[in-house]
């Protein structure tokens, strides 16, 4: 998923000279993950290049750029290490547009590496998606794919409005199932896997059924719809499995679609439990679906704790907890 | 058996408070021309007095002295004159206003109009400033229509903001300034971003930041001088000091450092210090940074010394925490008064054509603001669509607002 | 409510030298809502002083006193501006204890008032309290009344860990319950606006039935309290009103209680929509209660938008809106 | 028309990449001895040459000297030798562990032992460190048993953190070692805090804060700044300059001011470089700071400077952006090496001793090692329960998180 990632960036940097892109440890390196390895030669240091290590100051000046008339697309290095911009992103980036009444704008994209099974502990590994979906203003990408994440971050450099697009660090080398314990995957056998070389685009704001399915609707996005689809495999149950790709804009008609007609529904992200989106996705599911639904929507996520370092593997979500809530969920 | 005494903890106190006397005889004012003025690229380390001492151009007998001196015409400097009285009775006017009810809160200028106004006349059309709440002189300087201005206050049917925005909180793009934010510093930095970019697309306009002396505790302000110096970009960045941050002196923000104009030091950004209230050194000192920063030497920090005579906003009453007539010991003096002097000794102005100009200046407010209040105030009157809520959030509505127009009934 | 904050702090502070108060304008001067007005002067200027306008030194220098020992309670002067300080209270306060195993906890109270209703646009009306309730190791807490508001204060003051104190700027005054057109009514005469001098506390993690009811479950905190009994007054409907008080730990017994009896619920909030608290308590209302809902769950929140200047009551929950959501719920 | 040319961005770059030819002359090393001492109450504004040189105790010949010298005993040096030895050798074993899979991750310290070994015997008993990744000195100087480094390392059973901690992010209150974060900078302010609160309470005690060059970009660096500043607390500002932060050479965080010392100008904090590979230096240095903070008279910025000679981390390959020779080409020489010649100059050490030691402090470590396998690697034997993924997250546990340890079956 690397190579897709860069892909984006190169193609969308060839294309538009008013595409930046800067962030700590991306210029002649080309970042801790290579996500932005070679742009630099191609584009020149004035387009790709290193920035001091301050989150805050790189999305701050990436708002300057952006109110300038420059698509800035800019990398924090994990999610982990959003926090620090945090103001910059929720209070400015969302709120430029609507505050000057369109006067000025914000078309920025924020790329940030997110979710666990790399043994990164606590600070390597955090999904902080669900405290972006509160904030209006922003968009909200999880790209679960090589080919959605190139097609998705051209249409978010694209976009005219702020994009998050949180990249499952554990998906760049193959489709992680949650089976740690089985050898890699590599993405060249996968039919998501072949990226086009050229511009294309995915649109913001739509879904795809990833295992179309008549028991159970399954939400998920990111690194757990893999998990999901094995959860599903080996439960024999037949799921029906979305991937949102987009968490907001969402695509609720494809989940009001999918739960009318299963009547059972499991939501499943890594991220912590507790006002994690999937919070908002039982709420939408319930509000939509009341009297469809066959049983309680049932929630697979982190624990409500910090990611820990050793448990990690009694932390994540893997197919055998999701295929649990599967059971838990027909059973009800 | 310890050689160490007890620590205590240092908490810094103005020197006076409500029931004292005012006293800034600690405060150093150099004799106006008495600071040198260097060439544009001078290195940054040669010239760090600059940041302990207070460039002045008008002295009190009126006269414009030393190498900072002699940029601005007779023209020039009327204008200027007519816009920080234009300021003051807008200040005054929309002060009346909200006590009328006619809008929720606003912010006064009292005794900082040289700041804005003269520094927008050393920027150039295209130029952007990222400004605070208190910089209302860059749009007044730069011929922004008043009744927008006040639209905007009343968050009436024509607020260019669509009533989403806190009185005072201007946008326009066309005048280089950019929306305001209630949240403080964020703009710093952003400013040093639009710089960046114009050096990336070789462009040649430059970028202003703009910041209050409390403000420059926030973590913005050391991103904006942290980026400022690493990539040397094209921007001023502008610290007005004007004593206070609310209720708080400014020693509490300033800490140890001499100056706020100091914070540039560690970083190799050129930093002076200017007398805020004397249109001419603000002029002068800007326009070397804008030549700086356009030549591609890179940022300057200004700090702007300068004293908030009013309160801090519609909000605050600043009797419960400094005297009432601190603001009379300033010794800085009036940026009006001072000007006006200046004129006269300059044989171009005397006592009445001012006293006329200002009847004339309050009438043209007074008729501005008849103007906007025909579109309505915050509570009557023409009022921005219920519609305009849901609007702008995004460039095109995402289907989850369009349901909650919907349901709010629009 | 402010003398309410106050005394909290008054009382603490005298029983525990530990204790000491410190942010923007705080000291000297009081704080702009005057909640710590005197304090200085009582107990000298090294345990209540002013801070510089810098959100993260004072949650971090913060963190680093109570990593000392003390009891730092600090006010951030509107919610709106604790962004610069999301860093520190979720990646770090939240997790010393856990990440040290105890080596080091962090016994810090972070005032922020909280909510809109007195025009202050989207800068001083903001309801973050989700942005909190997402992040585990924090506890959260709004009050609505005096009563509470010390109570709880002073047991977030002795609690061991983190808690992040909302308190409801609408309410500081008077007990609003929405009808901003009528004239304001003040504390004196509302049963909960006594509050008595010395030290009592009211524990974390309780909430409070402030109207009994057959007909709905209505689950709201701070200001929503009050617009919810008044929507239950103007619609007649027999609504249960439930009073959160603390977020984070939640009383999840006494709504899964209430809402089984009712079999219909509210729930109600200031902030805004997607991803906010009501999003999890709709979540646990269908877990918990599934068999025993008659009709969905519906939310009356903040519209997902800036907090608008002008048209603030139309943004405003108020109790025609609530009471509107009431009927939703009754005739579904 | 216009008189000024097109803006070009700057962007910083290294003197060398992979390829060149490492070249550091353009780094100015002062004599060792050059540096005046002043007394620790000085004004901070009198010494602001000492933030742009760097203070060296011991020259090429391993003698001591200069005012900075003179302030350990034989028996503290051959001690603070062991120390830096026993670091390396830690370091070397827990490499190679990560590299058998024991563990996920390791950092080391290759070059800049002497910085953490040598502040700690600076500091007393009580005293409080916020360390960074980086400075394990402190532990080992201060006799932290190695075999619980180890357990941590390894997230064992006997893990004093239960296994939640990523691998050297120690913790040890009794040690005055705060908790490590893996989130840079914030820790820097934490010591403020801490500073203050020992102000406060009219302790003795003092704290350090420790940031590394890159980091210093960060916001909270600038808060723990300010907030020393203006409360003058009792802190000793550590900043590590080791030339780099990952792949991103010192430059971008410096941008063009001459150093990272400078940073503390413009708060009024005296700003102390050092050569961090000079035991003594680094002693005598740390000493002054910790004197002032004892004494009351508040804040020390100090700079270090050294190299980082290994990798960033385990996760890290400098091959690919610095040439693979650079740490040989650092002019200021390998810590450990340098004072191992100090003693040899001085007639207490020899060649053979030390070979002697090297191999009693790599068995030492060796058995170490040995006692926390005994308990566990992270893919082998003992292991934190997952119960433990539970406990902890507040002091007593809230009904949510009991379901949550319910459901995972413990
Ligand atoms: C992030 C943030 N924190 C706090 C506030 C509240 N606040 C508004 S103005 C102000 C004082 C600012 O003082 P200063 O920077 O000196 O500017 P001045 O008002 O004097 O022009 C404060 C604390 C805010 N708006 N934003
Ligand atoms: C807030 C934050 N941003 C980014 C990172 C990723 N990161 C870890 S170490 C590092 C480099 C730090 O360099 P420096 O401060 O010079 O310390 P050194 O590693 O050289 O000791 C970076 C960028 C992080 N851990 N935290
Ligand atoms: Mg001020
Ligand atoms: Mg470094």
């Amino acid at each position: 998923m690397i190579e897709a990632v860069r892909s984006a960036m190169d193609v969308s940097m060839g294309r538009d000279e008013d595409v930046v892109v800067f962030g700590e440890d991306v210029g002649y390196f080309g970042g801790v993950f290579r996500c932005t390895q070679g742009l630099q030669a191609k584009y020149g240091k004035t387009r790709c290049f290193d920035a001091p290590i301050s989150e805050s100051g790189i999305v701050g000046t990436a708002i300057g750029m952006a109110a300038y008339g420059l698509k800035p697309c800019v990398e924090i290095q994990f999610a982990d290490y959003m926090y620090p911009a945090y103001d910059q992103l929720t209070q400015e980036a969302a709120r430029i547009r609507y505050r000057s009444n369109g006067d000025f704008t914000c078309p920025i994209v924020v790329r940030m590496p997110t979710g666990g099974g790399i043994f990164g502990g606590q600070t390597h590994s955090q999904s902080p998606e669900a405290l972006f979906t509160h904030v209006c203003g922003l968009k909200v990408i999880v790209p679960s794919n090589p080919y959605d994440a190139k097609g998705l971050l051209i249409s978010a450099i694209e976009d005219p409005d702020p994009v998050m697009f949180l990249e499952p660090k554990r998906l760049y080398n193959g489709p992680f199932d949650g089976h740690h314990e089985r050898p890699v995957t590599a993405w060249s056998k996968h039919e998501l896997g072949e990226v086009p070389e050229g511009h294309y685009t995915i649109p913001i704001g739509k879904a795809e059924i990833r295992r179309k399915g008549s028991a159970l609707t399954v939400i998920a996005y990111g690194t757990m719809v893999h998990v999901a689809l094995a959860a599903a495999e080996e439960t024999g149950i037949d799921a029906e499995v979305i991937d949102l790709r987009s968490l907001l804009p969402l695509d609720l008609e494809t989940i009001v679609q999918s739960v009318t007609k299963t009547g059972r529904c499991v939501v499943v992200h890594e991220a912590t439990l507790t006002s994690g989106f999937g919070a908002e996705l039982v709420a939408l599911v319930q509000e939509h679906c009341f009297y469809h639904l066959e049983a309680p929507v049932v929630r697979v996520t982190g624990w409500d704790t910090p990611y820990p370092h050793a448990q990690e593997w009694d932390y994540f979500p893997g197919p055998a907890r999701v295929g649990r809530a599967f059971t838990e969920a027909m059973e009800a | 058996m310890d050689e160490f005494s007890r620590l205590t903890l240092h908490v810094p106190e103005p020197a006076v408070r409500p029931g004292d006397q005012p006293d800034f005889s600690n405060v150093r004012i150099p004799k106006a021309g008495s600071v040198p003025r260097p060439e544009v690229d001078v290195d940054p380390e040669t010239i760090r007095d600059l940041a302990f001492s207070i460039i002045r151009v008008l002295n009190r007998e009126g006269e414009a002295v030393g190498p900072w001196a002699g940029l601005l015409s007779d023209e020039e400097l009327l204008a200027g004159l007519r816009h920080m009285m234009l300021l003051r009775a807008f200040d005054a006017r929309m002060l009346m206003a909200q006590r009328q009810g006619k809008t929720s809160f606003y912010m006064q200028h009292l005794g900082e109009e040289a700041v804005s106004c003269a520094f927008r006349k050393a920027l150039r059309k295209g130029d952007m400033n990222f400004p605070t709440y208190r910089q209302a002189g860059l749009l007044i300087a730069d011929d922004y229509p008043m009744v927008e201005m006040m639209n905007q206050i009343f968050s009436n049917e024509s607020d260019p903001c669509h009533g989403r925005q806190l009185p005072v909180m201007y946008t326009s793009k066309e005048h280089g300034f950019f929306t305001i934010s209630g949240n403080l510093a964020t703009q710093f930095v952003q400013a040093v971003g639009w710089a960046m970019a114009s050096a990336i697309k070789n462009d040649t306009r430059v970028a202003a930041g703009w910041i209050g002396d409390g403000s420059t505790a926030e973590s913005d302000f050391h991103s904006a001088l942290v980026f400022a110096s690493t990539y040397k970009a094209p921007v001023i960045l502008n610290i007005v000091n004007n004593q206070w941050a609310i209720s708080t002196f400014q020693g509490i923000a300033r800490g140890g450092s001499g100056t706020f104009a100091a914070r540039g030091l560690g970083f190799g950004i050129p930093a002076l210090r200017v007398d805020g209230n004397d249109y001419l050194a603000v002029y002068a000192v800007a326009r070397w940074a804008a030549d700086r920063a356009r030549r591609n030497l890179g940022p300057t920090l200004i700090e702007y010394v300068t004293y908030r005579v009013g309160a801090h906003s519609t909000s605050d009453d600043p009797s419960a925490y400094r005297p009432k007539t601190e603001s009379e010991a300033w010794p800085l003096g009036d940026p009006v008064l001072r000007l006006k002097k200046h004129l006269i000794v300059r044989g171009v102005w005397s006592e009445e054509r001012h006293a006329q100009a200002e009847a004339e200046i309050m009438d043209e407010v007074i008729q501005a603001q008849k103007k906007a209040e025909a579109h309505g105030t915050l509570h009557a009157g023409g009022r921005p669509s219920v519609r305009d809520i849901f609007e702008g959030v995004y460039a095109e509505m995402p289907p989850h607002i369009r349901r909650q127009r919907q349901k709010a009934g629009y």
